[in-house]
């Protein structure tokens, strides 16, 4: 675009010149011989999306509500109910607070295969009976302690250890499985009398949902202030759509590396709480196959799996879809042979469903 | 089959049997083990119960192999059994099916297989099987629910059932049982859904079931271990309209039943002691030994516990048997 | 077809990308053998243009004829397969590939589907001797080479095909003068065979030696056809370009040495195998020019200045010693680096101009971490107008700028946060004349302000006109210093050639 | 950075994948960033190989030795015997063939989540009594048909329905482990008297190694051959490593996408052969996790999960080094929690290893 300057001004001082966009625009333009399409190329299109991540997840809202007509009409009485609505926010509270720690993993440019087997751990550790003799709150602490911790290693291990982020966490599901299983000696432990202050997060409601929902809800919202609103969320896309440009721009993508895992380890843990308050136990079994399903989530929800670009509501979004499909199915009674297959249908149709709704809007 | 909840547990009691001077020491063997991942309580009972029971005895060294859920490595496991030559092999194969191959080359080598649990298709492949009655189990805990809902007078009861791993054939011996238990008394299964064998599986299943159904009148839980899962999720959504019936017997059921405090009013017995004996049947094959019991000379070909019904009444018998989950 | 017959029409040509009408009509006629400049600014569409004529993009609307028979280039391979070969702007090489499976990738000599690369390789080897690189290896992986060695690549794939016109969209802007020259001869070669050459460089000296005919883009329209290439006075290249007229390139300097405060010094600097020992300072309000060879070292020095690499000796800022290894202490000691690779080492190319600005100084924006977004816009709007980064819309993604104005994106970085000393290499590299002059404004108002500036760059008369004083380096040492006044094109051309000079 | 996956995004805003060529220019990815630099970092020196690829796999083999004076320490007696090398080559077999396909497409920039239950579903169709009823070349013809089948469909989803490989593979996972289920009606499919040809790949002996091993060793040759010998597999590194660069060297890349899809397919095809002869039987259950296996293999063997580098002969390390492991752990009866700690640990120090070695070689 042209620039409505004189040229001795634009070659000797360009940064006197306070011109506004606005006049760019303008048709004063036109004396130079292009019209219309001049604004039009500068300016863009009006209501573009600021991030392309952040593009209103139509599809995604499409899929849900497809799936909502579906539960409409062949489960009309179940479906549509408030204590239906609330079980699928419970069931969605645990993977729930774990897609958000992958989603900034994987916006940062890394995967983090442990967190299923990191909350296993969590929860174990949490359940011994030398922790729950300390009572609810240290339950609560070790579990989070945990995660975070076993985040640091996964991060370290990365950053510093130079491990591809697949393997790293690859090996730290493999051991914090064995761990738990080690710790826990096998045996499914059960949240102690005395300790019901866990479980009553998934038993006690507040208006009408447990208050898991509510934890649930805060890490999701402080999930999106971060990630959003904070300069740890900005130098997460960065780290992860160019970590070099990041490198040289002087953040230190090592350290921030290890915090993004440290905090998906975090979200393990207080994921960890969420489970144990649900299933009132820790075990070794708990979060199998978690990783997968907060991955695919998470790209359901159009975070590049290559980094610098998602968002956590598409995540959540995501997760929801596949939290709707199984509730779908186990009210219409479908057996879970069928249940798969229309699982990998679904996943199909959502996802194109997505695109057609972020190219048109493009 | 029994479910006479008097009858005494002989078959399925750990402590080692006194008679005959079987547990006399006799020559040195070696017994090879294999089993799934003890990923759950009653797989991790299994595994220790056989191990316990070869510590009793001076002359058996006990060769446990890495458990797993992957079936090539199970077979690799085996081979590596085969090939270290020892004098017995106890299996619970992942797939009784997909096992027999192995199990039949170690018969063929001349080492007797103890089939523990799920069967090998093919009798050449073992010397003996011993395992739970799982259709047996499903009739048990069939009639429990029938004759219960028969007694209340409840028509057209809404009656669910929570499977384990619904790909394993013993789940479908035990949906049968039930099935055909059920249908003595005119009833149906409403809805069934499969829960993993774990916790999270369980909770998750059945917060979904509960939603599908407002009014339920009884559900069978096929395992004790993903039941605390089951449980959990009853509780949350605050139900109590119904009575359910567990499966397996883990200590942990059985004081829910004592308590006499929530849904849970019965389980269905499926003892991991099961595997102690195995070893014990072991060592006496290995050894040339019988059954001192019996009048037979040898250890016989098929041995099968029976299922017990467990209920407030006669809980406090069963509890030293019941494993830790 | 006569000789004098076009070999390439393209009429009316429209692209259209969203937000952005990249080409609006553009008309564009070559005649065989010819060698055709193609200029115009920084998106004006030259690389949209020959990627439509490659197959890359598909035009919305336009005709192109070839040889006289309208033709629809729907894929790379169409065009390849008409005699169309290109070198394109971004190196489009596979790095994990070797010379000579790039060279001839998607048509590699094959029997059964199996590669006869002993074939492949000696077409390749002679391919880069008829380049008069015959010291690159056919079998050595590309992703070891330098950007020029791929650049040489580029061509050589480009020749590989049996072609009629061939395209190169600044070819010349990683390579230096002798290499330049390279380029010539085989282009004459190529002319002198009949082929035609689309070229776009921005160095209108390069349109002066080689073109015959230019074609000038503005604005995604053609504005000038078929001017003579060698005698077409700059003046009117530069206002058809541009619009206007662009008087003087390089600011005027400050009279005298600089008597600022030294804000680097360097001592015994040392990366082992890339340079060594290299010593000089820098103060406040200095602009130092390091003139020297593509492959001389400077980009290394540069980066090893900045922390960004392991080095031996001492580099000090303002009295406070640099860490090695560390970029985090470089900016927060006051540096600031524009690289050489900007997509590669300094865009965030999916987000938007506002946050790759304020990329380096979002701790100016954020309270215990929480940002303050409407600061940070206003002061990205104000830069985007300043700096005349065009489009002016700072909330358009950084990809969809064309490479001067992404060029400025990067620079306005670092005027956000105050620099104390920047570290510039190759800040124009493809960047047309109007903004350079308005680049070369920028920095030298930096210098007056009292930033210290340390420049690279492969254009001798780039670094003569805006250094104030310059540091000559020929392989990893530094050969001469002088003040920029005191030197010449042709000294400075002699001493990092042959070294001989001093 | 722009995915170095998805062809079709790639070809979608060219000026994008700007990252690939350039980031290597300063070979001295050292103190840059990231770990991910592995591959990268063997760049380098003169004199060394000419695809980074096939770097001897220096790290992997010494990790292999050290494994194997574990196992002479440990196990004398049974580690180091013929049956036991037999053994661990048998086992290695069937994910081993998978490991081949799952190397193309990793190269080629993608990933494959359904290999498992993709060689479930073909062990599942081989087997079903109608098949059966043709004879044992019928049910091999049908198992590789179906694998090529189901990696067709991926292919088509991710080339021309531009779902990211993840999704469309995780969906045909859950999909096709679903349609597995239904077809047996989740029983396990024994293979029928006079099928028993099937079975003899694992039972009978060639020069004391099983036949199935001689299929393994086949298929890893053709695509050692195919990889480094042919125009396909050269494509396939530049479609990886950098798919706009093909695109504009006229290869076309969708539709070498779905031929690499296909392929990994087609070896899930042929290791459902493989797993028929060793367990007698076709399943649902077949195949569990497999493709967390083969693609640790396939990173663990060096080659880049951001497509591009790579080579068959590190994967096969890769998986050699896995199924040692586990055959080390049988041989001492270790249980499975320390089994898996270990296994954690192992991973991570054959990892450094292995870059320790491509380092002092650089
Ligand atoms: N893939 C794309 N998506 C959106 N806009 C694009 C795309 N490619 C180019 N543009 C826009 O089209 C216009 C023309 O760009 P082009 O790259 O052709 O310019 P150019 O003349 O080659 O400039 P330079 O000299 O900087 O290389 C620019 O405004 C650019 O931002
Ligand atoms: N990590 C490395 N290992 C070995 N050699 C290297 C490494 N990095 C750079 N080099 C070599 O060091 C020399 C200096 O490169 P450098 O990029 O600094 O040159 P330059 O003067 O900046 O030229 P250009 O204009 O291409 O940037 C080159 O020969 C380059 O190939
Ligand atoms: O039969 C047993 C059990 O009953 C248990 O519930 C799960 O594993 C099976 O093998
Ligand atoms: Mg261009
Ligand atoms: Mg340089």
């Amino acid at each position: 675009m042209e620039s409505a300057k004189g040229p001795v001004e634009a070659a000797e001082s360009p940064a006197a010149n306070a011109k506004g966009p606005v006049e760019v625009v303008k048709p004063s333009a036109d004396e130079r011989g292009r019209g219309e399409a001049s604004g039009h190329r500068s300016a863009g299109r009006p209501g573009w999306p600021a991030r392309l991540g952040e593009v209103p997840h139509l599809g995604l809202v499409a899929a849900l509500a497809l799936l909502a007509v579906v539960g409409l009409v062949t489960v009309p009485d179940s479906f549509a109910t408030g204590s239906n609505l609330v079980s699928i926010l419970a069931l969605a509270a645990t993977i729930g607070v774990i897609t958000v720690g992958a989603t900034f993993v994987i916006i940062g440019g890394g995967i983090d295969l442990s967190v299923g087997a990191v909350m296993a751990l969590a929860s174990v550790w949490a359940t011994t009976l030398a922790t729950q003799s300390y009572g609810p709150l240290v339950m609560i602490v070790c579990a989070v302690l945990v995660g975070a911790g076993a985040g640091l290693v996964n991060g370290w291990l990365i950053a510093y250890g130079r491990l591809v982020p697949f393997i790293a966490t690859l090996a730290m599901l493999v051991a914090a499985r064995g761990l738990a299983q080690r710790m826990s000696d096998r045996k499914t432990q059960l949240v102690q009398q005395g300790n019901e202050m866990i479980v009553e997060l998934s038993t006690t409601r507040l208006l009408g949902l447990p208050l898991l929902v509510y934890v649930f809800a805060l890490v999701v919202v402080a999930g999106w202030v971060v990630l959003n609103r904070t300069t740890f969320g900005r130098r997460t896309y960065a780290v992860g759509g160019n970590p070099e440009a990041a490198r040289l721009a002087g953040i230190d993508v090592r350290r921030h590396t290890v915090w993004l895992y440290a905090l998906s380890g975090l979200c393990c843990g207080i994921a960890a709480v969420l489970i144990m308050a649900r299933t009132t136990t820790g075990s070794s079994t708990h979060g199998d196959l978690y990783e997968l399903d907060a991955i695919a989530a998470v790209i359901i929800g159009g975070t590049l799996l290559t980094g610098g670009r998602g968002s956590i509501v598409g995540s959540i979004l995501g997760l929801l879809i596949f939290t709707v499909i199984t509730n779908l199915f186990i009210l219409n009674g479908l057996n879970t042979s069928d249940q798969l297959i229309a699982k990998g249908l679904i996943i199909v149709v959502a996802v194109l469903l997505q695109r057609r709704s972020l190219r048109s809007s493009t | 089959t029994g479910n006479t909840p008097d009858a005494p547990a002989a078959a399925s009691a750990p402590a080692p049997a006194a008679t005959g001077g079987n547990d006399a020491p006799g020559d040195k063997v070696v017994i090879g083990f294999s089993a799934p991942a003890a990923d759950h309580g009653w797989i991790a009972a299994i595994a220790k119960n056989a191990e316990a029971a070869a510590k009793q005895y001076t002359d058996v060294e006990f060769k446990p192999v890495e458990p797993t859920n992957d079936i090539n490595a199970q077979i690799s496991a085996v081979e590596s059994l085969i090939a270290a030559k020892v004098a017995a092999l106890v299996i619970l194969p992942n797939d009784g099916q997909q096992l027999n191959q192995i199990a039949r080359q170690a018969s063929d080598a001349g080492i007797p297989v103890i089939n523990l649990d799920r069967v090998f298709p093919d009798k050449l492949s073992y010397r003996t099987w011993i395992g739970g009655d799982n259709y047996g189990m499903g009739v048990a805990a069939g009639h429990y629910i029938g004759k219960t809902l028969k007694d209340k007078g409840v028509a057209d009861p809404v009656i669910l059932e929570i499977q384990g791993i619904a790909t394993l054939p013993l789940t479908q011996d035990r949906s049968k049982g039930f099935e055909d238990a059920l249908k003595t008394y005119g009833f149906t299964v409403t809805a069934k859904q499969d829960a993993q064998f774990t916790v999270e599986s369980g909770t998750k299943v059945t917060s979904n079931l509960l939603q599908a159904h407002k009014k339920i009148d009884a559900i069978w839980n096929h395992d004790d271990d993903q039941g605390i899962g089951v449980l959990a999720a009853v509780k949350e959504a605050g139900r109590s309209e119904f009575f359910m019936v567990g499966g397996a017997g883990s200590a942990n059921a059985m004081r829910e039943i004592q308590a006499d405090s929530g849904v849970l009013k019965a389980t269905v017995t499926y003892s991991p002691t099961m595997a102690a004996s195995a070893v014990k049947l072991a060592r006496l094959i290995a050894q040339g030994k019988g059954m001192s019991d019996l009048l037979e000379n040898q250890v016989p070909q098929s041995i099968t516990l029976a299922s017990e019904t467990i209920t407030k009444d006669n809980v406090a018998k069963y509890l030293p048997l019941g494993f830790e989950s | 077809m006569s000789e004098n017959s076009p070999l390439l029409l393209m009429k009316g040509i429209v692209k259209q990308f969203p937000g952005v009408r990249a080409l609006d009509g553009v008309d564009l006629e070559v005649l065989p053998g010819e060698v055709h400049c193609l200029l115009g600014q920084n998106g004006a569409g030259k690389s949209t243009l020959i990627k439509t004529l490659a197959g890359a993009h598909q035009p919305d609307e336009g005709t192109i004829t070839l040889g006289g028979e309208p033709v629809r280039l729907s894929s790379p391979i169409a065009a390849i397969r008409l005699g169309i070969s290109t070198i394109y702007q971004e190196l489009d090489l596979v790095e994990g590939l070797s010379v000579a499976e790039n060279v001839f990738l998607g048509h590699e000599p094959a029997r059964l589907g199996f590669v006869g690369q002993g074939e492949a390789n000696r077409a390749t080897r002679a391919l880069l001797a008829r380049l008069g690189h015959g010291e690159i290896r056919p079998t050595t992986q590309v992703g070891r080479l330098s950007p020029a060695a791929r650049q040489v690549v580029s061509m050589a794939r480009a020749l590989s095909h049996d072609t009629r016109l061939i395209i190169m969209d600044e070819p010349s802007a990683a390579l230096a003068h002798d290499e330049v020259d390279n380029l010539f001869r085989i282009i004459r070669e190529l002319t002198a065979q009949g082929v035609a050459v689309v070229y776009i460089s921005h160095r209108l000296e390069e349109i002066r030696q080689i073109g015959d005919r230019v074609t000038v883009l503005k604005d995604g329209r053609t504005v000038a056809v078929g001017l003579p290439a060698k005698d077409t006075p700059t003046r009117q290249i530069v206002s058809l370009m541009t619009g206007r007229n662009v008087e003087h390139v390089f600011p005027p300097r400050r009279d005298g040495p600089a008597t600022g405060e030294e804000v680097l010094r360097v001592e015994g600097l040392t990366v082992p195998g890339v340079f060594a020992d290299v010593s000089f300072a820098v103060r406040a309000g200095e602009i130092v020019g390091l003139a020297g060879l593509v492959g001389s070292g400077r980009s290394e020095i540069i980066e090893a200045v900045y922390g960004a690499r392991r080095f031996s000796g001492r580099v000090v800022v303002e009295g406070r010693p640099v860490r090695r290894g560390g970029t985090t202490g470089a900016v927060r000691l006051g540096m600031g680096l524009a690289p050489e690779e900007r997509k590669a080492q300094a865009l965030l190319l999916d987000q938007s101009v506002t946050r790759n600005i304020s990329l380096a100084s979002l701790g100016r924006y954020s309270r215990f971490g929480w940002l303050d977004r409407r600061r940070e816009a206003e002061d990205a709007r104000a830069l985007v107008e300043t700096l005349d980064i065009r489009p002016p819309d700072p909330d358009r993604p950084v990809k969809t700028l064309s490479g001067g104005n992404q060029q400025k994106a990067v620079l306005a970085r670092w005027l956000l946060n105050g620099r104390k000393l920047l570290l510039l290499d190759e800040p124009t590299r493809g960047v047309d004349v109007g903004a350079r002059a308005e680049l070369y404004a920028v920095i030298r108002e930096l210098a007056e302000k009292g930033v210290g500036v340390l420049l690279v760059s492969s254009e001798v008369p780039e670094v003569l006109g805006l250094a104030d004083r310059v540091l000559v380096i020929r392989e990893g040492t530094i050969i001469h210093q002088a003040d920029a006044g005191d030197l010449d094109e042709h000294r400075v051309l002699d001493m990092i050639m042959e070294g001989s000079a001093l």
